[in-house]
């Protein structure tokens, strides 16, 4: 099975699931989180395969605990320790995915390698509304023609696709030294602020149609609303400011 | 449906055939180390904005020397090269005299010169002798680039040019200019132009200074009054320079230069930043961990002989935001020098309409996004 | 020229007419309080947004109750109602109700509307129980309000309407509804427009709620199917409708709703506010200052009889960024509550598009640029 | 003589000021910085016929030290204390206007002043670059057309024009309560911030002739540049963001 089949048979599957405990237990099945973990325990493949899926499965507007069950975390956020996918799934975040609050702390490469996958969520999300925000644009018509050709609609679609590339080039970068944790920092901070960009510039595009469910735009820009605070930009960021320009440099080197 | 049984095994080694650690690594290391050199020899002050106001005629002959102009029409390629250009304006080492020639021309020449142009030219570039500005703008033009009033006129074994280019950088030291020309009208004006190299020394040239807000700058008009060109200097086919220059595109735009033309200013500030200045500058060192990424796919993908158009233009007009922002994260942290902020500053009005405003590349990144899904 | 001798006491007295310190000073105290009171009795749960999702029509009537609706109308003036929206807006107030009716229709009623329809509907919407919603936009219309094809027919003492429109908030429980319909054709689609006074129970009028990221919620569809509207109910004159439009949009755009949606949440992110927050917060603190400055000047003008649609524009543009703005800092802040957020994000989406897109206004207030130099 | 002619007269005389020092002399000279003091010391008139002058002066792209001479201050910036118009001028800044750095502090109510014309400083240079800015759009041709009609050039010339008018609007509010050190802290951080985004704006749509010393734009916005640190926003912002809702609501009310 190639990695298309492998992206394409999850994005199929889990688009079935009922909710997040039946996409658990399907993907737990698949075994689809456990590419990138050596065999015999793990599916092999690389983490980059891994990724593929994530982004893939996030593209298409859906939730799945990829990441979780490759690295089940408990985060800090904004001051609070939560459990993006824990078992007992007591809140709901907004685009209606469960979570708890908790207080075991993970380690820090596993946190790592769930930012990473985190990242990839939030990059299939941008690239999916920002596919959507194109399509829309070179079709919807108004005063007598589509309205990707009034310049001002053309330029939010260029700049929800350059977002797109900008949040994917941040987790090419992370995949290449994926042993640095301040990489994966640089990755989902780029990801967050990608995610909050494209939302609005889909909305944007999309007018007021774009609310709507039947659109179905807001399945993914509800989930960029959501995952862009697991945790947020404000809280990532400080971690890069302070390491002085030579570290700072080096981000991302990790494969030349 | 087992997904884990079936596919046991077989990917584990696809994705890493493109990695080349240690020779390129090792090229890093290297440029890194000689630059180091020059800095602590005194060889150059570090400034923003270098690859256009850093012009230093000698500093190109080092890297002529040092065998680092032209490598990517001598065996190395666009990633070395991005190595190479990234550790220089990182430094914010002058090497605008030998920039246009290294970046565009060139490449221009090699892939479409002839031989006695290749002869006569490549090697001087590649010393840092031969030094090229571009004979693209013309007065009244803006961003219609098209809109190509200079004519070349055919003569006897060549053609003679007449008209006038404009915000030509150090045309008044270059030795050779790129000439966008038209040798027939009455077409659309996408049609019948002609790409030239022209002689800067030849009879009825003249290049003038047009000063900015430092004073008498970079930029510059130049006139032709039946300057002539032989026919060994038209590059490419006569009547095809529009087709040539937009696939030139991605070589202007795609390079490190449009990211980091404020990274030296950058560097200071992650020198001077304290705890309540972590958030902003952390948020520049994520970002610019991206671009850097998508500098170094646009090379990649150039290497494999792509003409990486749209990517190149998302670069350019994420880069070029990214250069304004360090200014405005500089401004915000305590103990950056003000010297080097103000001449960031000045520098800044040029970052987005040098090679393509901010308009033209939405239209052509918007083109790619609505390809990716049509 | 000594400019000292000759101007001695002139002009101290001049620009001191216009403030009425005491009165309108009070009338806000006044305002204060009364909120503060509905607040402590449990009457509303503040909340973001509230001008368009808090409906709540006990409360609207309360408001009615305190003679604090159709203030244009009722001699106060728009500097006045500007005080108290501005208020109720600061409390996260349940004003959707009534707010159509107050900020749009009944003005329009008031200064177009024929004798009868004024007597039929001036005192219920000053009571809060004649509640309005906007029959403006069409199916597949988007920014171009005025490609109208739902159709008015002459008939017996009125008109018959066919035809639908969308994005009408509330449609499903307003009293009302104001419809502009096409009464003639054939001519400039800006020309052969007409405005409406509909009653929503009339045979032949449905509406339809349009589910939305919450679920049902305010934005309907509404069905017109031969809906009769008396001659009464006619707004200022058949065929003159696009004009009239325009002539509002100063009111529909120019007033502290297009500033303050997300101000509850802002109310929250400056109680949490710390140390390490205070730069971002105090920029809001600016900004917010002068854009309320801005709203002020906008009403003044309105009272002054102008239609400042240019700078109605400004505001709104301005400040529906502002609105986002405040939302991606309390994001930053620890200890907001994370519900609040969360209500303010999903509204957000709709702070630029609701009554002008950011590209209309652009092309509004650009207008007003060239038109002040040229 | 009427506030509209004062204005004229001063941007008359001050545009043939030979310098700095020129440029105090005359308006000493006249007396122009004494408007808004009682009289018989002062010209009488309010602080707003001075701002009145300060920005007519401002919008001409013209340095004088109006604001210095009405309100002499030494300000703190970024941890050193400037004075902008010292008597010694050892230092030139950005527009090519002189300054010192001192030692001396300057009392709460002098420097409220100062920030207040200081504010009016940069409107007029923000209105006076955004004024430019249209009138060249709409004058300039590319492609066929003047570029004003191009939707994305109308845009930029939109946001000049909004910048400069919230700036303005920020200054009337600090003018309406020139008590208040706080507004008019808020007034000079909106319009140090207007200066960054029309000078910005004002050379994208002026293109590359916009930095040239003949079309004389950048005679606006090198003091915008200028002006606008003196001190930034980054040191004015954080003085807000403390304030409690109910003090930071009732900012600029003053004249209700």
């Amino acid at each position: 099975m190639s990695m298309p089949d492998v992206e394409e048979a999850a994005v199929k599957v889990l688009g079935g699931a009922a909710d997040m405990r039946d996409a658990a237990r399907i993907t737990a099945e698949q075994g689809w989180h456990l590419l990138g973990v050596p065999e015999p325990e793990g599916a092999g493949g690389t983490l980059a395969d891994l990724t593929g899926v994530v982004r893939a499965v996030s593209a298409a507007g859906l939730s799945s605990p990829l990441p979780e069950l490759h690295a089940p975390v408990v985060l800090s956020v904004r001051g609070q320790l939560i459990a993006p996918w824990g078992p007992a799934w007591e809140n709901v975040n907004l685009a209606g995915e469960p979570y708890d609050i908790g207080d075991a702390p993970s380690s820090g490469a596993v946190l790592t390698r769930w930012r990473i996958l985190h990242a990839a969520r939030l990059v299939g999300g941008c690239q999916g509304a920002a596919a959507r925000t194109a399509a829309y644009a070179a079709t919807r018509v108004q005063f007598g023609r589509p309205i990707a050709r009034f310049q001002a609609v053309s330029a939010l679609v260029a700049e929800a696709h350059a977002q797109a590339v900008l949040a994917a080039a941040g987790l090419e970068a992370a995949l290449a030294d994926p042993e640095d944790d301040l990489v994966a920092v640089a990755a989902l901070a780029t990801a967050s602020r990608a995610g909050t960009a494209v939302a609005r510039v889909a909305h944007q595009v999309h007018g007021a149609i774009g609310v709507t469910q039947e659109m179905g735009l807001e399945r993914l820009t509800r989930r960029l609303w959501a995952w862009r605070d697991l945790p947020g930009e404000a809280e990532l960021e400080p971690l890069l400011g302070l390491l002085g320009e030579e570290r700072a440099w080096d981000l991302g080197a990790g494969d030349e | 449906m087992t997904f884990r049984a079936e596919r046991r095994g077989t990917f584990r080694a696809e994705r890493r055939g493109t990695f080349r650690a240690e020779r390129r690594g090792a090229f890093r290391a290297e440029v890194r180390d000689q630059i180091a050199k020059w800095r602590r020899d005194g060889v150059f002050e570090p400034r923003s904005d270098s690859w256009l106001t850093g012009y230093d005629e000698d500093f190109s002959r080092r890297l002529g020397a040092r065998g680092w102009i032209g490598l990517t029409w001598r065996g190395r390629g666009f990633a070395d090269r991005f190595v190479l250009t990234e550790e220089l304006l990182r430094a914010g080492a002058p090497v605008a005299a030998h920039w246009i020639a290294d970046r565009q021309i060139g490449p221009a020449i090699a892939r479409l010169g002839s031989a006695a142009l290749k002869q006569a030219l490549l090697p001087g570039i590649e010393a840092g002798d031969v030094r090229f500005c571009l004979g693209m703008s013309e007065p009244d033009a803006g961003s219609d680039l098209a809109s190509v009033r200079t004519r070349a006129v055919r003569t006897d074994g060549g053609w003679l040019l007449d008209g006038q280019k404009v915000w030509s950088s150090h045309a008044h030291r270059a030795t050779h200019a790129y000439v966008l020309a038209r040798t027939s009208t009455g077409e659309h004006k996408h049609r019948g132009l002609t790409e030239f190299v022209l002689d800067m020394s030849a009879p009825g040239v003249t290049a003038r200074q047009i000063p900015d807000m430092r004073g008498p700058g970079h930029f510059c008009e130049v006139f032709f009054d039946g300057a002539f060109v032989p026919d060994s200097a038209v590059l490419g086919s006569v009547g095809d320079g529009w087709g040539q220059v937009t696939g030139q595109l991605a070589f202007e735009r795609g390079g490190p230069e449009r990211v980091l033309s404020t990274y030296p200013l950058l560097a200071l500030t992650l020198a001077a930043a304290g705890p309540a200045d972590a958030g902003r500058v952390g948020e520049l060192v994520a970002r610019l961990t991206a671009l850097r990424r998508l500098g170094k796919q646009v090379a990649a993908r150039m290497d494999a002989g792509e003409a990486p158009i749209g990517a190149a233009a998302t670069l350019k007009m994420l880069g070029n935001r990214f250069e304004v922002d360090v200014i405005e994260v500089a401004r915000s942290v305590p103990g950056v020098p003000r010297a080097a902020i103000d001449d960031a500053v000045l520098a800044a009005p040029g970052f987005s309409l040098r090679g393509g405003t901010t308009e033209v590349l939405g239209v052509v990144i918007a083109r790619e996004a609505m390809g990716a899904v049509g």
